[in-house]
């Protein structure tokens, strides 16, 4: 198993807040990994560290052995890393398929001045672009909505947009930020079925979740973070009836909510 | 770029071919050759504010940078026309990349400033080097362009060249916006950020798009310093910025046929204005207002849903 | 009359059209606003005694908003659309340059009612101006500074094409006049203080100041000079030539020195002057009219169509012969003075156009 | 306490609520459960006066509040928790808070105000050690919690909470289900959108099922609970699923 | 004069101007605090302070004291009503378009101020005399103490009245996000026309304080204007104490830059220093970086 993505000794300090505090893992290619952790932990700004939305105060990130804590955020697209957003960031006034085609960017090639020329290559380009965002928007459903203003979807289907634009960019590593908040049980079931097919495309997959039905049932591993620190790792059942992860994350009455529906 | 576009082109470029003929007097003309070389700043504007989501309130300096150094070449070192006008471009367009890039990394209200400050900094050099520019007294004599042996003397002779120009701009213009570069601006407007974990280049193609509007500038500033052959500062001031920025306000922002008749309708205005003498501005004023309050996607946008009532 | 409702058989005189154009509005108002005035004033003059030769005079006022381009854009209305026979103006020095190229070319007759001398020099054949000459300005201010003993000035102008033209001038004919400039200072026509550039100068040996420039500017000058406490006199130029700006200087006013045409110093002129009488006569109509009072701006525009009204009057309505007629005017008594035009000196007026005023108690008098 | 009667609201030409009539006795937790696009949001936010373009009747403690501005209808004591927090990102944790309580700072009720902050802040601890972070940097789940807080400071009669439970970690999940509950001992009568069903249905009096903006069901929680259709639809594979 | 003595005097003439700029750069900052908008007509506001008080003293001739306060209510009662007619009816404007709003506001108030006073620059009498008080061989107008004095109030007001009112925080709440301040019962439209009223008082109050230095004019807004928001920006949009700080920055740029460098080219050097800020600390002085990001403006 090659790692694809390796973080050492990651630490993060806004003001007085240490956001993350030296965290160490690794990602596994196929893998899909999930961080959990209670609200504030840091999971979030470990996402936004390796897509470099802001620098780390220090530690690694490095992505199929190469190191990319300096490089630009369209570097990493670039390199092949995409994700979504906790708080949906849809391109509003855009239909929901230019939406996708921008994620199609990173991957296409033809500049300002092949534009101006409107050059046969940047037209065939063109319709290459519009019908891979287009299997795109299939893929997750919303090919009906193609012309559509992005901002007359419902939350749930921004969410959804947000995946068919990161899938665009042909990621070797999507990362995930809850994508199944707000989403209703069957719903988060369907997700669930999503991250796995995204999956079997050769995407690995780092997961941020609070639903624990998903994390435990997609994820290969899992790491718990609190307060900024890694505090378990392991199997999503390891983890699971980790006292300290209960205590911190899990609480008592999540278990006892599941025992309560086995019986 | 869609067949609508391409049917409003020739639509164009057919008006502005008869024009003329219904129009000859010279003082029409005159205007009309004004609002084409304002059009070239605006489509320009638009492309960046509109489009991309970058304001600048320094246009006038490219426009004047543009028209100095066509003027200041052509006049005080023989260079032709032609070339002069080149070299305005490529002076001006190298200006702006050097200013593009810290520049852009400011937002909303100091970005405004910053290209305002810009803007102020370069009327200030127009006014002070008086060895090349005159200084505030300016200078005169700019030769006019040539075609060959043939001089480019009276207006309608201008009027078709500036015109041809707007309709290769146009043309320039729309084919960005229907590339992958005019998506990539578009999504930088709505969210700068998003776009570059998307993958775009974001601060590339501000200082691409910047750069081109400062190039279309100075494109029009060296047509209309060999068309009045006169310069002085005060065209290309503060004020004028402001104004370049309510052409493509008025007229509407996010397309580039909005601002080319904003640039027409607030060139056009203040000539019928001028019958009612003092009272001229404060009709100005309120028209600009009332525009902005009833049709805040400016008046392109207002005459497109009139259209599709009317269906 | 009953004819008035039988348009048809009356038959009126075709009117004459002159253009003008002055800064109405924009930053040079208070300039282009007596001009305009006057205009109206003469041109309801002219009309009631009977028009010209029986020929309505009609005066069709365009504003430059202060812009070249505006202006540009006025002149060829006023050429190509209403077919004017000569234009009067513009106000100001930068706009009259900006449409010296379009009348030449269109051969149309221009008076400009600005003072650069770059507007003259060199002649240009359709291009007049009514306004005393730069160099004539500060030729007297020199002399009248030499009579006090001063040879070491410093001289602070404004950024607009007046104050440029006064300063290139000012530069031009100090060592001819035994002067010599030891601060060469600026300021913006919107500047709020001047007195770091009057700190400089006063830090340097000047024995005087002149301010030459026509934005309010030139009242800040001088308040701030009493700010610092400078008792070395001030000069100004004959951009000066408003009662407002004396009374705007209040105190600080008192003593300035500038050159000027005696329009507002009339009462003060001996009888038998020449001028007196057209002087008296276009002040006190101008006075009754609107209110205020008469600048000598509106006096460069009563200069400049009465020498268009004075042509037409004696070769009609030829663009061509209008401008014969002007170029080969002598004696012609404005309120800039004498003016004699000819092919080589297209403003007509020499330095004795002149007279050096001085500001007591918030009025000109003739300085002694 | 509420009563709405064949309320339709429009974005645009768009018909998000086609015809819903419901009601709300005071004392009540009443849920609100249906697929996504359902137009739960639109509901709430018609009730606040947020949707500017509506047909119908809604009535509140027997005061027609169809058509007024979100401020007067505020002013009555009803309080939103809004999906996507809408916070004052600018502006930090403490002055959200502070600006919750508006109306009630206008009323002079300062020491109530006081004691409700000190709930708050015991509820939400992490609150209180971020009172002078700006809002916007909150992570996700505290930006949530900032947003519940804030719209209890105006102490209401009438709680309408959209999502609330989104993007919380399971703990502080189970915590503001037992904030809701205390809340209703207290007299606050509720309404509740959510979308982890089994919760709702838990915490809840009685149940209404929307879908396509239509309600298709209405009842006892507990029965519905129990409803085959429901389980299928919104409580989907059972737990035990999961996590065997 | 010595250098030193040259040098005392370029800094009280950078105090004096920087004083009469960072008055403007306030006016800027409320209706920015709470609406996000930069109002181009707040240099008129500040002509009109000054317009009118002249014609309160010298043409109707009411006691000083009374035309003071007169005119600040009335060019607040202006402002507010240019509120209510321009910016009131609209229903989600974008920020160019009130941008676009503002600008030609100004052109309507600087037509209308020019019909009601006509062109000529006016004067008013400074507050207690015109005897300059001379400070290490260097002078200073008392007029320029009664500017420090009263700006000095005015921030500390507006520090008072946007950290620690009620209103003041509602005002903000309303730049951060409209729906969300509905919905804790603001009124929204209420703290706007506040914000515009409020900026309008203390334009007028600038225009009034300098007038007496800097003469005034019905075409003197713009230029203001532009000085008003090149402080405000500089400081830090929204920080009342940056723009009193930035407004001594560029005062003393200008006047050094005059003394030492060359007048003509003052304003370019004190732009320069502008733009470096900008380019190295993008949010303004004093401007939190972290708000910022939260601002779409
Ligand atoms: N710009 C910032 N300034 C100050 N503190 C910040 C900033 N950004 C994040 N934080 C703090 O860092 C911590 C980690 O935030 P982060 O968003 O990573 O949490 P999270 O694990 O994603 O939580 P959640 O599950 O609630 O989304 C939080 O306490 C947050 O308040
Ligand atoms: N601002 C808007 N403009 C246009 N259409 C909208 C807008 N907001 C919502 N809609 C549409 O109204 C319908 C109902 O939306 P609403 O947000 O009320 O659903 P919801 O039940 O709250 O969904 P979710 O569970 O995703 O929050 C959806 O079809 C949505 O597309
Ligand atoms: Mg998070
Ligand atoms: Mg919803």
């Amino acid at each position: 198993m090659d790692p694809i993505l390796q973080i050492e000794k990651l630490k993060k300090k806004f003001g007085g807040v240490v956001a993350v505090d030296g965290v160490d893992f690794e990602v596994n290619s196929h893998q899909i990994k999930a961080i959990i952790g209670p609200n504030g932990a840091g999971k979030t700004t470990i996402f936004n560290l390796i897509s470099r939305i802001c620098p780390p105060t220090s530690g690694t990130i490095r992505f199929k052995q190469h190191k990319i804590n300096e490089l630009k955020p369209y570097v990493i697209a670039e390199k092949g890393i995409s994700r979504t957003f906790q708080n949906v960031q849809v391109f509003e006034n855009m239909s929901v398929l230019e939406n996708v085609m921008v994620g199609r960017h990173c991957r296409t090639r033809s500049e300002i001045f092949a534009a101006i020329m409107n050059l046969k290559r940047t037209r065939a380009e063109e319709k290459r672009i519009h019908d891979y965002s287009l299997e795109m928007l299939s893929f997750v459903g919303l090919e009906t909505k193609k012309n559509e203003a992005a901002s007359n979807l419902t939350f749930q289907q921004q969410k959804l947009l947000e995946f068919a634009r990161a899938l665009a960019t042909e990621p070797d590593l999507l990362l995930l930020d809850e994508p199944a908040a707000g989403l209703s049980v069957p719903e988060a079931d369907e997700m669930a079925q999503f991250v796995y097919r995204i999956r079997e495309i050769g995407i690995t997959i780092l997961l941020v979740e609070h639903n624990m039905g998903l994390v435990m049932e997609v994820s290969d591993e899992v790491i718990v973070l609190d307060s900024g620190q890694v505090i378990a790792e392991g199997t999503p059942r390891e983890v699971q009836n980790n006292e300290a992860v209960i205590a911190v994350y899990l609480g008592e009455r999540e278990t006892e909510n599941a025992n309560h529906t086995k019986s | 770029m869609g067949r609508k576009n391409i049917l409003s082109l020739l639509i164009l470029a057919g008006v502005i071919l008869a024009l003329p003929l219904g129009l000859g007097n010279s003082y029409y003309l005159n205007v009309l050759v004004f609002v084409g070389i304002y059009s070239l700043i605006t489509i320009g504007l638009s492309l960046l504010m509109g489009y991309t989501g970058q304001i600048s309130l320094g246009h006038a300096a490219f426009f004047g940078l543009g028209a100095y150094t066509s003027g200041v070449l052509s006049t005080k070192f023989g260079v032709s026309p032609w070339l002069a006008l080149l070299a305005g471009i490529f002076v001006t367009g190298g200006i702006a990349f050097l200013i593009a890039a810290p520049a852009l990394k400011l937002k909303g209200h100091y970005l405004a400033m910053a290209t305002l400050a810009f803007g102020y900094i370069v009327f200030i050099v127009f006014n002070q080097a008086s060895s090349l520019t005159g200084g505030p007294s300016g200078f005169g004599q700019i030769p006019r362009f040539r075609l060959g042996n043939f001089l480019l003397r009276s207006d309608v002779h201008y009027y078709y060249l500036v015109w041809t120009l707007v309709i290769v701009v146009l043309l320039v213009s729309l084919n960005i916006i229907h590339s992958r570069v005019g998506r990539a601006l578009r999504s930088i407007h709505e969210g700068e950020l998003t776009a570059n974990i998307m993958g775009v280049n974001t601060a590339k193609y501000k200082i691409q798009v910047f750069v081109l509007s400062a190039v279309y500038a100075s494109l029009a500033g060296s047509l209309y310093a060999h068309f009045i052959t006169f310069l002085n500062p005060t065209p290309f001031g503060f004020h004028f910025s402001i104004v370049l920025v309510a052409m493509v306000a008025v007229g509407g922002m996010a397309s580039v046929w909005g601002a080319m008749i904003g640039a027409a309708l607030l060139t056009i205005l203040p000539e019928y204005l001028r019958a009612f003498q003092d009272y001229d501005i404060l009709i100005y004023g309120s028209i600009l207002l009332l525009i902005m309050m009833f049709l805040p996607q400016g008046l392109f946008a207002g005459i497109l849903r009139l259209i599709k009532k009317e269906r | 009359s009953i004819w008035r409702w039988v348009p048809v058989l009356r038959k009126p005189a075709v009117a004459y059209k002159v253009g003008a154009i002055f800064a109405v509005t924009g930053p040079a108002a208070w300039l282009g606003t007596p001009e305009r005035n006057t205009a109206k004033m003469i041109e309801e003059e002219v009309n009631a005694a009977g028009g010209i030769n029986g020929h309505p005079l009609e005066i069709i006022i365009e504003d430059t908003v202060g812009d070249a381009t505006r202006t540009v854009t006025a002149a060829k209305k006023l050429i190509t659309k209403d077919q004017v026979l000569a234009i009067v103006g513009p106000s100001r020095s930068g706009t009259t340059m900006a449409v010296i190229p379009i009348v030449e070319e269109a051969k149309v007759p221009l008076i400009s009612c600005a003072a650069a001398e770059a507007i003259v020099v060199p002649v240009k054949s359709w291009v007049f101006k009514t306004p005393q000459k730069d160099s004539h300005a500060a030729v007297r201010i020199y002399e009248t500074m030499k009579l006090q003993g001063i040879s070491k000035i410093a001289i602070i102008t404004g950024t607009t094409g007046f104050g440029d033209q006064g300063r290139k001038q000012l530069k031009k004919l100090a060592p001819e006049l035994e002067i010599e400039i030891v601060a060469d200072e600026t300021y913006g026509p919107d500047d709020t203080d001047m007195t770091a550039q009057l700190t400089k100068i006063k830090a340097s040996e000047a024995q005087a100041v002149v301010n030459w420039s026509i934005v309010p500017g030139q009242v800040i000058v001088a308040k701030n000079m009493r700010q610092l406490g400078m008792k070395i006199p001030l000069f100004q130029s004959h951009g000066f030539g408003n009662i407002k700006y004396a009374q705007t200087a209040g105190e600080a006013g008192e003593g300035i020195i500038f050159p000027c045409g005696r329009l507002l110093a009339v009462d003060t002129l001996a009888d038998d002057h020449p001028q007196k009488e057209v002087l008296a006569k276009y002040k006190k109509e101008y006075e009754a009219k609107y209110e205020e009072d008469v600048s000598t701006f509106g006096g460069h525009a009563w200069d400049g169509l009465h020498l268009v009204i004075a042509a037409l009057r004696e070769v009609g309505p030829d663009r061509e012969k209008i401008r014969d007629y002007i170029e080969n005017t002598k004696n012609f008594v404005g309120t800039g003075g004498i003016f004699n035009f000819s092919p080589e000196d297209h403003s007509g007026l020499t330095k004795d156009a002149f007279e050096m005023l001085t500001v007591k108690n918030e009025k000109f008098v003739v300085l002694e | 306490m509420l009563t709405i009667r064949n309320l339709r609201s429009y974005y645009g030409r768009m018909q998000a609520l086609k015809g819903v009539s419901l009601h709300v006795e005071e004392g009540e937790i009443v849920a609100l459960i249906g697929a996504n696009g359902a137009g739960k949001t639109t509901l709430l936010n018609s009730i606040v006066g947020l949707v500017p373009s509506l047909t119908g009747q809604i009535l509140f403690l027997n005061a027609d509040i169809t058509h007024q501005s979100p401020r007067e209808i505020i002013r009555m004591g009803v309080s939103l928790v809004p999906e996507g927090r809408q916070l004052f990102a600018p502006l930090t944790v403490m002055e959200n808070l502070t600006l919750g309580a508006y109306q009630r700072y206008r009323r002079k009720e300062k020491s109530k105000i006081k004691s409700d902050l000190d709930t708050i802040f015991e509820r939400f601890p992490v609150l209180k050690e971020r009172r002078s972070q700006v809002a916007g940097t909150l992570s996700g789940g505290e930006q949530q919690m900032l947003a519940i807080g804030r719209a209890l400071m105006s102490g209401p009669k009438f709680l309408l909470l959209d999502e609330p439970s989104m993007g919380l970690a399971p703990l502080i999940a189970a915590h503001i289900f037992q904030i809701i509950s205390q809340l209703h001992q207290q007299g606050t009568t509720i309404l509740l959108v959510e979308q982890n069903a089994a919760a709702a249905f838990k915490v809840s009096n009685r149940t209404y099922v929307i879908e396509t903006g239509r309600v298709v069901l209405q009842g006892a929680s507990e029965e519905l609970l129990h409803n085959q259709e429901v389980k299928r639809a919104y409580l989907g594979r059972e737990y035990k699923e999961v996590w065997e | 004069m010595s250098l030193g003595d040259q040098l005392l005097q370029y800094l009280f003439t950078g105090i004096t101007i920087g004083a009469i700029y960072g008055m403007v750069a306030l006016g800027f900052n409320i209706i920015y605090s709470a609406t996000g908008i930069i109002n181009l007509a707040q240099g008129e506001f500040v002509m009109l302070g000054g317009m009118m008080m002249v014609y309160l003293t010298a043409i109707i001739k009411l006691p000083m004291v009374v035309s003071f306060f007169l005119s600040i209510l009335i060019v607040t009662a202006i402002g507010a009503a240019f509120e209510r007619a321009a910016i009131h009816p609209l229903k989600s404007p974008s920020v160019i378009t009130l941008i676009i709003i503002t600008v030609a506001a100004s052109i309507l108030f600087k037509g209308g101020a020019m019909f009601a006073w006509g062109k000529h620059t006016v004067s008013l009498s400074p507050f207690s005399g015109e005897e300059p008080i001379s400070v290490l061989g260097a002078t200073i107008l008392p007029q320029t103490l009664w500017i420090l004095g009263i700006m000095a109030a005015t921030v500390a007001l507006l520090i008072l009245f946007f950290g620690f009112t009620l209103t003041g925080k509602a005002m903000r709440a309303c730049a951060a996000n409209r729906t969300a301040a509905s919905l804790v019962g603001i009124n929204v439209k209420t703290m706007v026309l506040l914000s515009f009223a409020l900026s309008a008082g203390i334009g007028a109050t600038a225009g009034i304080i300098i007038t007496p230095i800097a003469l005034m004019n019905y075409d003197r807004g713009t230029m203001l204007a532009v000085k008003g928001f090149s402080v405000a920006v500089l400081g830090g949009l929204g920080s009342n104490v940056g723009a009193v700080v930035a407004g001594f920055i560029i005062g003393i740029m200008e006047s050094l830059g005059a003394g030492f460098i060359s007048s003509g080219y003052k304003d370019a050097i004190a732009l320069v220093v502008l733009l470096l800020v900008l380019f190295l600390k993008p949010s303004g002085l004093l401007g939190s970086r972290e708000r910022a990001e939260f601002k779409k403006f």
